[in-house]
């Protein structure tokens, strides 16, 4: 039997309903696809149909440890979906408010393919089952309150009269932050409002327009509208799993963004032994491990003053490089499947894998696939109308990275560092500042990394342990794919005393608003995407 | 088949249809109801609970095309029987349906001079 | 022919009843839909009476033409899914007082006046040509001045609804 | 017995196009793929989400159905295979897909739903679009065949398939029908990465099933009808008629399927004005390059 069985015994049309099913699994990955994907599983290879829709899905696919923020964000998702379902765990720890796996694997594709094989038999057998179990988690339980449709201000856990006027309160849901209906500041809601207006105004017969809607708030072309509240995150299929965006609609058009993240909480793996620091900062970010493990042992060797010798920053390099290349890889096919291109979607998420898993040889292999993958995208017809002048952003706005690269601007910390120069590394800039121009900066960048990967010749991290019992302070800067991170250590007898890290998405998080107000929703997106933002590398 | 037959079939293919679809709800239906849980009733949105309703005055940003589509849906009701006699009746039938679309035309283009033809 | 009068029939209650679900919701979109499906049953009534290029020219143009009334009442109508229960409507008896008395004087002009024998329905293919002929004959001129009035009417919506900001 | 055999190719039909649908979305092909998927559907719940508009929520789907399904009833398989052969067919077509817009404006305001709304309201956006100019190349085709019947339509092109004697109102109309069936590159009501769904996004289980059936059968009737109106429906040299219609119906079908695998989709406020600035007066200079031809030709 599956935790999400369906009441019923399982025989006659139920068995072969189930037999369909479990031939027929599609997942609702959490965090995201880009998380299975940069962890160097194929979901898809595995076997699984892979959907967005909760209400499709009949698998919940956890990937990773998950925050408890986005624990809660899957239970919903997880209450969402239709019976027969279940939970299937790659490498993830503690999954409470969700039921317990119904089958758990380890983060490897073999593992996987195995689980869901595993997954089959158990849907085969027990997606009916005479005592299902019910999914009840208080958090997911509405709360009654009480208000008054007059007053919409008093608002009240128990039944009873209105102070102010006297009427009696009507019970209502609760609201879960306040998405809506809402009329500029006042809120309330236009229920309680309308509800009133039939009794109250009844008399008078005849409401003016101009009265009722002189407090609403006013859209670009001067109309009076209600604005609703809309979720985009943290699951949502088209961005970054983690990301919670919620928007304000007023009908397609975004009129407000605001963004939050996940995120890491602090100083949790700032603290500790400093030779296992670049183990904990490692896994910050699912989507970046390699460069916060470089800037993690750069940072201790500053602070313990011991400088690595060239061949070791050499093979970092073409770490880092190795992991910019998948990085942007899985970026572009989480962005063609936000812009519905599907081909790409498949195509990068095939080359993301493989380089993944590539050698130092098969490097010059997979840099030919890129550059045939870069000149078909420059080639793709109506790509470049679609991209053209979203979420443009001049320079100077605080951006570093492939972001600020496509504004013209020459930032990149590669080009201070030794190893880079002895490799002949240029930085790839490009004009124009939207969506357009990043496409093509971290088309560009794929094919530069993939080279200097090569040329690099080595793709291992070395760590040697130069902390032990060292004190002092330093600082790194490492260009990770998604800009310029920074991590300022003290060290006190082989330990971390104080940490400061600065990623690249807590800056660009602020540019949300930037990219997506004013605009309509599906641009809005786009614009979002390209900006690449990990929730996970923003302290919480 | 007179054409009364063939509405009384295009009329039976629709109940027919609509039959069928809700028989298979019935099969659907005979495997027992979906279970009542909390949350689950709620709209789906990207694991967040969002319980408040969406209908509210909802602004359309293409209402400059909409008025202009009303005019032109009007014209095709006068399109089809033309185009229908147009071979017996020749060149008079161009003339005047040349006349008639050259109209229209320049209320569409009055229109895109004057910016109904953009999002609003 | 009384399959057809049955037929008729049915489709002229089905009018009706949609007809009055529009002022009996308070949700605009289901109240433009009902007027939607009432002015599809007035195009079902005109096939059962054989008038084949009318009744699916109603179909059609209904579809479309009352969806985008329903835009412009959701956008401009307060509280447009009738969440509040918002009493929409005023001058109730003197609006029901005025419907009933219309719908008589009409049931009693079908009933009393002497419509003459039912000619025969044309074939349906040869209706479309009628209307043809009759478009690039007789009614050439009342045919043109339509595209003036759809013009008149196309630029004069513009003209109010489109905000020229260009201007300033 | 003729109408038994149309519904069966019909449905047949809506299978092959599914087993092609599920080709163009994941790169494979699983003849058995769409039959476990429907029984899949079939055995999971379907929850009507709360307080929705009920009716306009349970009506989507059949309409959706009952539409494509009338659509393709009057579209003929060969001279005697056709359910009802209308004197107004080409229009009949056009009044059924009218109210697949209905269905979808239906299922986007039924569930009170964000992304649902949004997409539905698009999708009567995307319809002001194509709507026009699919009129527009019907009124060219019937200025030849000097007909709205389906059958003498396909006749009129004994001498030369109208894609080849209209290329314009050609590529208009199958725009346009890839516009209607909101196929990739204009599946702005669906849209997967935008709007997790669209209007799909609150219907499950069986309602999901025959949403989904609506959809395959609308692509058949499309697909047939631009064979019918441009392709010279069942005629060919060798093979019998209803082979001709049936091949020629799913290479369009295949072809607007797979073109929307290999480009982005489209903003909704390009489609509108591409249609308005440039599909409309191409599917006005269509009508009048026809008429002209006419003239010369007689």
């Amino acid at each position: 039997m599956i935790s999400g069985a369906r009441q019923g015994s399982p025989a006659g049309l139920r068995r072969l309903f189930a037999a369909a099913m479990a031939r027929d699994l599609r997942a609702f990955v959490v965090p995201g696809a880009e998380v299975a994907r940069a962890r160097g599983l194929d979901v898809e290879a595995a076997g699984l149909g892979m959907t967005g829709v909760p209400r499709h899905a009949s698998v919940l696919l956890v990937v990773g440890e998950l925050p408890a923020a986005l624990r809660r964000a899957a239970a919903v998702v997880y209450a969402q979906m239709m019976r027969p379902r279940a939970v299937l765990a790659a490498g993830a720890g503690d999954l409470s408010p969700l039921p317990g796996a119904d089958v758990s694997v380890g983060l490897s594709q073999e593992e996987l393919e195995e689980g869901v094989a595993r997954l089959r038999t158990a849907f085969a057998r027990g997606a009916f089952a005479p005592g299902a179990a019910g999914f009840e988690p208080e958090m997911l339980r509405a709360r009654t309150e009480y208000a008054c449709p007059m007053h919409p201000e008093v608002v009240q856990d128990e039944p009873g009269a209105c102070p102010k006027c006297g009427m009696e309160l009507v019970s209502r849901e609760a609201a879960d932050g306040g998405s809506g209906p809402h009329h500029g500041g006042d809120h309330g809601g236009a229920n309680g409002d309308h509800g009133h207006g039939g009794h109250g105004h009844g008399g008078m017969g005849f409401m003016s327009m101009v009265e009722m809607t002189k407090d609403l708030p006013r859209s670009s072309d001067g109309l009076p509208m209600e604005w609703v509240e809309a979720p985009f995150g943290p699951l949502f299929p088209g961005l970054p799993g983690g990301l919670f965006l919620k928007l304000t609609l007023d009908g397609d058009t975004v009129a407000e963004a605001s963004p939050s993240a996940c995120g890491w909480a602090s100083p949790g793996p700032l603290t500790g032994p400093a030779d296992a620091l670049a183990e904990r900062l490692a896994g910050i970010d699912p989507l970046s491990p390699a460069s916060y493990r470089v800037l993690a042992l750069r940072a201790v060797e500053d602070a313990a003053g011991a400088g690595a010798d060239e061949r070791t920053a050499r093979a970092r390099a073409g770490a880092l490089e190795r992991e910019r290349a998948a990085s942007h890889l899985g970026w572009l096919s989480g962005f063609a499947y936000l812009i519905g291109h599907r081909w790409l979607a498949r195509r990068a998420a095939e080359l993301q894998l493989a380089v993944l898993r590539a050698e130092p040889a098969g490097m010059p292999g997979l840099r030919a696939a890129a550059r045939s993958l870069a000149r078909r995208i420059e080639r793709t017809p109506l790509l470049a109308r679609r991209l053209e002048g979203i979420g443009a952003l001049p320079g100077g706005t605080g951006a570093s990275g492939p972001v600020a690269r496509a504004a013209g601007v020459r930032t990149d910390a590669r080009c201070g560092e030794g190893a880079y120069r002895a490799l002949g590394f240029e930085p790839v800039v490009r004009e124009g500042g939207d969506a357009l121009a990043r496409l093509r900066v971290r088309l560009a960048e794929i094919e530069e990394s993939l080279g200097l990967a090569a040329a690099a010749g080595s793709l291992d991290i070395p760590a040697p342990r130069t902390a032990t019992g060292a004190s002092g302070a330093g600082a790194a800067t490492v260009e990770t794919p998604r800009g310029t991170a920074t991590l300022r250590v003290a060290l006190s007898d082989g330990e971390v005393v104080s940490a400061e890290l600065e990623g690249p998405s807590a800056r660009h998080l602020a540019l949300v608003g930037r990219v997506a107000e004013q605009r309509e929703l599906a641009d809005a997106l786009v614009g979002v995407a390209s900006l690449d933002l990990s929730p996970w590398e923003t302290a919480r | 088949m007179s054409a009364l037959g063939q509405y009384a079939l295009l009329l039976a293919l629709a109940a027919g249809t609509a039959g069928l679809a809700l028989s298979v709800y019935g099969i659907a239906r005979s495997l027992g109801g979906a279970r009542r849980e909390p949350g689950k009733d709620v709209p789906a949105t990207a694991g967040e609970l969002s319980r408040e309703p969406v209908w509210a005055r909802y602004h359309v940003r293409y209402y400059g095309y909409a008025l202009l589509f009303l005019a032109f849906d009007m014209e095709m009701a006068y399109m089809y029987p033309w185009a229908v006699v147009y071979r017996q009746e020749g060149l008079v039938a161009l003339l005047d349906m040349g006349v008639f679309l050259a109209i229209l035309f320049l209320g569409l283009l009055y229109g895109w001079s004057q910016g109904a033809l953009k999002r609003q | 022919m009384s399959a057809q009068a049955l037929f008729t029939g049915f489709f002229g209650v089905a009018a009706v009843w949609f007809g009055v679900v529009v002022f009996r919701t308070s949700s605009m979109v289901r109240s433009a839909l009902a007027l939607l499906f009432s002015q599809a049953a007035i195009g079902a009534m005109f096939l059962a009476m054989q008038a084949e290029f009318l009744g699916v020219l109603q179909v059609m143009m209904m579809a479309t033409e009352m969806s985008i009334m329903a835009i412009f009442m959701v956008m401009y109508m307060m509280d447009p899914g009738g969440l509040g229960e918002m009493e929409m409507t005023h001058q109730k008896r003197a609006s029901i007082a005025a419907g009933a008395l219309a719908a008589l004087a009409a049931a009693g002009v079908a009933a009393l006046t002497d419509w003459g024998p039912a000619a025969a329905a044309p074939p349906a293919a040869e209706q479309t040509e009628r209307l043809g002929a009759e478009m690039l004959g007789r009614s050439m001129l009342i045919f043109e001045t339509a595209g003036v009035t759809i013009l008149t009417a196309m630029i004069a919506a513009t003209a109010v609804a489109i905000e020229r900001r260009r201007r300033r | 017995m003729s109408a038994l055999a149309v519904l069966a190719a019909l449905l047949a039909g809506a299978y092959l196009v599914a087993v092609l649908e599920g080709w163009s979305a994941t790169g494979r092909l699983r003849p058995a793929g769409p039959a476990v998927s429907a029984a899949a559907l079939l055995g999971r719940e379907s929850v009507v989400p709360r307080r929705p508009d009920r009716v306009l929520f349970e009506a989507a789907p059949l309409l959706l159905l009952v539409s494509a399904v009338l659509a393709a009833a009057v579209l003929p398989l060969s001279p005697r295979l056709v359910v009802a052969d209308l004197a107004t067919g080409a229009l009949f077509v056009n009044a059924a897909l009218a109210y697949v817009m209905v269905a979808l404006l239906m299922a986007g305001w039924g569930p009170d739903a964000a992304y649902a709304m949004v997409a539905g309201w698009r999708f009567l956006g995307q319809l002001l679009g194509y709507s026009m100019p699919i009129v527009m190349a019907i009124a060219a085709i019937a200025m030849r065949a000097e007909s709205l019947r389906n059958t003498e339509v396909v006749a009129s092109q004994a001498a030369l398939p109208n894609a080849l004697y209209q290329p314009v109102g050609f590529a208009v109309f199958f725009l346009a029908a890839m516009c209607l069936a909101f196929l990739p590159p204009f599946d702005l009501p669906t849209a997967p990465g935008e709007l997790a769904g669209g209007v799909e996004a609150e219907y499950a289980g069986a309602r999901l099933a025959v949403m989904r059936l609506g959809r395959m059968v609308l692509v058949v009737a499309l697909s047939a009808a631009v064979t019918v109106f441009y392709l010279g429906g069942w005629l060919g040299p060798a093979l019998p008629p209803w082979a001709w219609s049936a091949i020629k119906t799913l290479a369009v079908a295949a072809a607007m399927l797979l073109a929307g695998r290999y480009v982005p989709r489209l903003r909704e406020a390009q489609v509108l004005a591409w249609w308005w600035k440039l599909g409309i007066p191409l599917a006005l200079l269509n009508i009048f390059w026809v008429g002209v031809v006419l003239l010369v030709a007689e």
